[in-house]
């Protein structure tokens, strides 16, 4: 079993949710996240001083998914809706995962998903 | 002149011009987080644009001599000869607070459009098109309405359409045509030319914060009794009358929109609720010193289902991202309101005549009827062609609708700059 | 007439209409944020039902002509006979526009007692019980004590209880029995009867939005002055009297809450200066236009104090839960205001006539003391029978109390199926 | 006296008090989220503390019969002898409505102050400070130019500088001097007595919540018409007036602070606008009474580049922590509406004295001008050694800034023991 | 040394944090997410129109422990309070950790626990 | 590849990223928790009722690195900066990596950081 973590840009959320849902993965979890990478941050402006942000807005998804095929699956579509080839598109983490308990039926494992 | 008169127009006055940071919240709740200051910004900016143009021309295109019924002269220009001492329109007050109170409605006018175009269009656009509207159409049609014009009467001293004494003799308490009729047609209007939002279809349309959205109604209530009692222009039995259609109409609108959100779902929403308030309002202000205060709960109550009617005709019917309803709640409340008038209207109320030529239909006669929906045919038309002049001329030099990309990341960061709430990111 | 009082009397109407929202903010800033829409609900809609009803048959059931002292007649239902153009009440206002400003305090009453069942209280039942509580306690209340009723004076031209010429002569300068003293023992009698809410013991009691309580406050501060001023009834000494004893009391009481932090915690809390803001209000409405200034100050530095202790009281020890305080501050404050009244009232201010009919206490006279403590005895007991007959009927037809699994999920969602914040969860 | 303008003036002294209130949500709005608290505390408890002590003795020391032109008597101490049904003052209004009137610039001018040292000091200091500093420095300023005092006209019946008959004659209409350079300076100050605030230069200064940013601004702008326009003292023509350059001032510094962002960023943004209104408010304040509409319009279109200019100078070049830029826009805005009076004064509007006795510079006379730079620089003056005055006392007692760790974890918590909105959090 | 991450409903968050606390696991760590999986999603109405959320609010919980049986404890305690047997209840995710640091003493290992 | 999770004072949040920008980590993610370990939550007084918090304010980083060294680093970084001494300073945990995918480029592995 295998977790996959993406985060990504916001305006990115909703097709990234649907590319989701189209692959049919059993469940997501996404919430917001600040950020940076290579991208440095955003300026604004505040009365005419500029204003540093160096975080910027992401969104983070989880998917807990059963198999390597299926974390391949679901890594590559987020990778591709999510791709705008410019900095600050994010990153995918895949992590190995020992055990899932479904809370409504207490099943285990695989099955649980 | 009155001090009592003028004490309380110069507070209406006040109470009026709040209505425009109130519609900024009861806009600015109604849109998604990312699109919170370029909806605020899209009724701020009015107040400070729609004024400077108000004194420097916009009072004297309204309210100067008349000209074929149409718009006012140059007598005004930079609020020369508006007298701040004297009144010479026959009113308790000095013609400077007649000026001020007036301001205050070509500031909320166009500021209701907004609501149509909300999280698509570029704001120096939307700057070029409130500048061109505004003298287009707001002036022209406030001149035919209140200023002398021919949707009025021979009262107001001017010379008809055309000059040739024709009137319509049509009423206009607070402004049903000039206010709402013509900046919700407006709003649709564009609305249309914009297109959708990208989301519109496939992603759900969702306040980020109701209890915005509910000062923006409560402060919209509070401003709007400067709005409809002030336009008796003096403090008098008028305006009593005027306040008490106006709070009544709102309360029966409000609790007719709780009623249908309880028929249709069982769940009364505070958007409804906030949402009947408004309408409410917006129906009772052609008639509020009209119509009895009898007929103002019928206004009231029927409002909301026309309105809840017309929002679902536009936008799951006829598919037009009107995104926050200002055809819907403006345009259609407004034109109920129109007609209502004529139905309801009546040339006296306790004594005193109330300015209207007839009785409304109810009453048995058509003359009012008939010359409410000819200016509110009137009114769709002006606007109608005026907003499609506006949109023309800035057509030629710029797309108004923003790029793809500013609208997913939304108008609040690509268009201002800003966030509305940095801290609410989670780091302070 | 005069131009001066009306004008200022509609401005006045107009304030007091905005304290039920500011009150929506006031309470709605204090309960957790799944609560939030249902307890801005809980006072907006009685902007809608209690103007309706006032209209209907409320105006008339308060001040038509009196019955026994108890009741008004029918002679105003559907506002009839209500003169817009006359005065007959002997004021410088309208009748139509005494009865608006009337209104108001129709408004606000009721909104007043949702405070102490925020959280936990069927939406339904809770818009029955406003329905049925206007008509059994505030109506009857408002005769009382305003309307030629007993407990006011027979300057009113009542005829004294059941017909015999008796009156208390007790004074109610802005509505103490009327308003807080009727409001908060009824909020009080119902959260006994709902019960605590589920979370009550063992969890925090979190006010989601500070800023917001802040902003209730402070509207409610600003639409008092037309509460306490404009229950002068005119633009006249009085009414200036009225506004600095109300403006000192609030902030005196301010000062005092403030103080009650520092010495507790050693940390102001804005909470805290909120409440003292508005507790301040609460005692110096029944006294304001009768007691002296330097009055005024005493009864707001010692409301603090008695309400805090009150609140402890309810909540600690009687483990009550009252959720917003509504008794705690309104019936407690609403008792101490009418208490100080009796004792600091006086008859004559600056060579005007009060119309309280005796010194108060402190100048050693002590019938308007006792008319007063017994107003207050009357007002509890008209309160407590009142709300277990209403309760009484809705029980009859369904449990008012939401189920624990839509306490749970918070009334929000699953009374009204809309969230307040849809956004700040965090996704746009 | 006239029931117009007492109903008026009472209206017009609740709209200041808003004020107040308004500046907490313009203020807190602006800062980080873990400081909202105590940025909002800061002006509110003045709302308590600057009222008692104004019946107390602040008005007896501001209005009170003269001494040596600089402060007044012990005449009215308590709010004795101040009359609520008479006037001794030569108006149309009670002597007590006066009083209160001017009340509410004793709450808001020291509630002005704070934005210059938000998140860095002691909260129990600052309840010293402001009320040191309403004694050393609010209530000489305001017997100084309005009560009588040397640097205003003998027409108030003082008996000039130390009693030498001499008067500056210069003018202020609604509180330049008194309200906007005496506070501005006095944070200026005490922002550089401080020292700046821990993540000054390395963090980000994030306003928190923009709508409250704009909701501030939008009620300043509402109760700024019961400021200017009250400062009539009537309802009258003058009143129109000053309402009229109040607004349109006010307009055309929102469209001159939004051209200023468009050239620097081609972004205007929310905060930008809402400075712009504000300061525009602040430059019209001193002459709205005196000064030609069109000549409102230029004070506006200016007072957005000089104020922008300034906080560039004291924030990026001076490195000044003037942390909301309370110098930088009421201070810098004062003295522009001083100088710009000077400028544009009339003696006599629509044939009316305006009370100003000479024209301003722009008509050729140079004697106002020179009049009103005294006036400004002698209001420094006190301001400066005012503030020092209050600062010594406070730092013989306690340092007036708090710990760093304090700092570090914000004012709300560590000085407060309250969150702004600890929903927010994420859980409920 | 086990991570365990659950997922629940908000209205069981006072109880699970209650649950949590009996056993004495040595410290939590919550916050607010956006999920969904079986239960999918929402219904509001905004001026009579219906307007889908696909996502609900959750609340996550990861509580960090040092042995297996621990873990098992946990898991159950949470397993038992979380459910309602609804579809919506949520997951339950172990995953295995390398270490710990305890950041006021600069302790590491199962002792920082 | 380690993944580094860092729970920290919020008035420590600065400190903490201007360490991890000092010892260069090519990125980080954060955002707002809820937490309570040794330290038993706050107390705030809301109209004289003392009201328990149970739960602080924390600040969650988290931080994927190339290699074992790297993550010492990280983590050493973090403890020196984070550190106060009282209690409530919080924890860091280090977890395995089974892959990183760089949206932008769709490189992987470690060259993906
Ligand atoms: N090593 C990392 N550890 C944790 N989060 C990271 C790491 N690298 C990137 N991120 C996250 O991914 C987001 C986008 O990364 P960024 O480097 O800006 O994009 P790109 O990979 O296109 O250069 C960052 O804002 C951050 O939240
Ligand atoms: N495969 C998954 N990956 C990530 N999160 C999941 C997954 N499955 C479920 N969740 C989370 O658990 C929550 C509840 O799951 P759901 O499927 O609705 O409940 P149930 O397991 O009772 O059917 C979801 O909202 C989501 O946050
Ligand atoms: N075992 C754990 N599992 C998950 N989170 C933990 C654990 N222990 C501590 N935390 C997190 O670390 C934060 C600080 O821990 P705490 O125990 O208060 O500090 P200290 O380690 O100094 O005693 C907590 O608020 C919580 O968020």
């Amino acid at each position: 079993m295998k977790k996959i973590e993406a985060i990504v840009r916001p305006e990115k959320y909703e097709e990234v949710k649907d590319a989701l849902n189209k692959i049919e993965v059993k469940g997501i979890t996404v919430y917001q996240v600040m950020g940076c990478g290579h991208q440095k941050g955003r300026q604004e402006n505040v009365r005419g001083l500029n204003v540093d942000f160096e975080l910027n807005r992401k969104i983070k998804f989880e998917i807990v998914v059963s198999t390597d095929e299926w974390a391949e699956k679901t890594v590559e579509a987020i990778q591709k809706t999510a791709n705008t080839g410019e900095i600050g598109d994010g990153k995918i983490f895949v992590y190995d995962l020992e055990d899932v308990v479904k809370i409504r039926t207490g099943e285990r494992g695989v099955k649980a998903i | 002149m009155s001090a009592g008169s003028i004490g309380f127009m110069i507070i209406c006055s006040a109470l009026v011009l709040l209505m425009t940071p109130a519609l900024a919240f009861f806009y600015g709740g109604l849109v998604r987080r990312k699109n919170v200051i370029n909806t605020m910004m899209a009724t701020t900016f009015i107040v400070g644009l729609a004024m400077v143009m108000w004194i420097l021309f916009g009072y004297s295109l309204s309210f100067g001599s008349d000209n074929g019924g149409l718009i006012g002269g140059f007598d005004f220009l930079g609020f020369n000869n508006v007298k701040e001492n004297a009144s010479t329109r026959g009113l308790e007050i000095p013609d400077m607070l007649y000026a001020i109170f007036q301001m205050m409605f070509a500031v909320i006018t166009p500021a209701l459009i907004t609501g149509a175009v909300a999280g698509r269009m570029k704001f120096k656009a939307l700057i070029s098109f409130v500048f061109l509207w505004s003298i287009v159409v707001y002036y022209p049609m406030a001149h035919m309405v209140w200023g002398g014009g021919f949707l009025g009467s021979a009262a107001e001293g001017g010379s008809g359409l055309f000059g040739s004494g024709i009137y319509l003799n049509s009423v206009d308490f607070a402004g049903g045509n000039v206010v709402h009729i013509s900046s919700g047609i407006s709003g649709l209007l564009l609305a249309i030319l914009l297109k959708k939002r990208r989301e519109y279809d496939h992603t759900a349309y969702q306040p980020h914060n109701i209890p915005f959205v509910f000062l923006g109604a409560a402060l919209l209530l509070f401003g709007w009794f400067g709005f409809n009692a002030g336009s008796a222009l003096a403090a008098n039995g008028l305006a009593v009358h005027a306040f008490t259609t106006t709070a009544v109409a709102s309360a029966a609108a409000l609790i007719s929109w709780m009623t249908i959100d309880i028929i249709k779902t069982g769940k009364p929403t505070l958007v409804g609720a906030s949402t009947g308030m408004v309408v409410g309002l917006v129906a009772i202000t052609p008639g509020a010193g009209f119509v009895p205060v009898w007929a103002a709960i019928i206004i009231g109550l029927l409002v909301s289902p026309i309105c809840f009617f017309g929002v679902y005709l536009i936008k799951s019917v006829l598919k037009i991202d009107d995104a926050l309803d200002a055809f819907g709640c403006h345009g259609i409340g407004g034109i109920w309101g129109g007609i209502a008038t004529g139905l309801f209207a009546v040339t006296n109320i306790d004594g005193n005549d109330t300015g209207a030529q007839w009785n409304g239909l109810v009453f048995g006669r058509y003359e009012l009827f008939l010359a409410q929906v000819e200016s509110i045919v009137i009114t769709i038309a002006v606007a109608v062609v005026g907003t499609f002049i506006c949109y023309g001329i800035i057509r030629l030099f710029t797309n108004p609708r923003v790029d793809e990309m500013k609208e997913r990341i939304g108008l609040d960061y690509s268009e201002h700059g800003e966030r509305a709430y940095p801290s609410f990111d989670g780091l302070d």
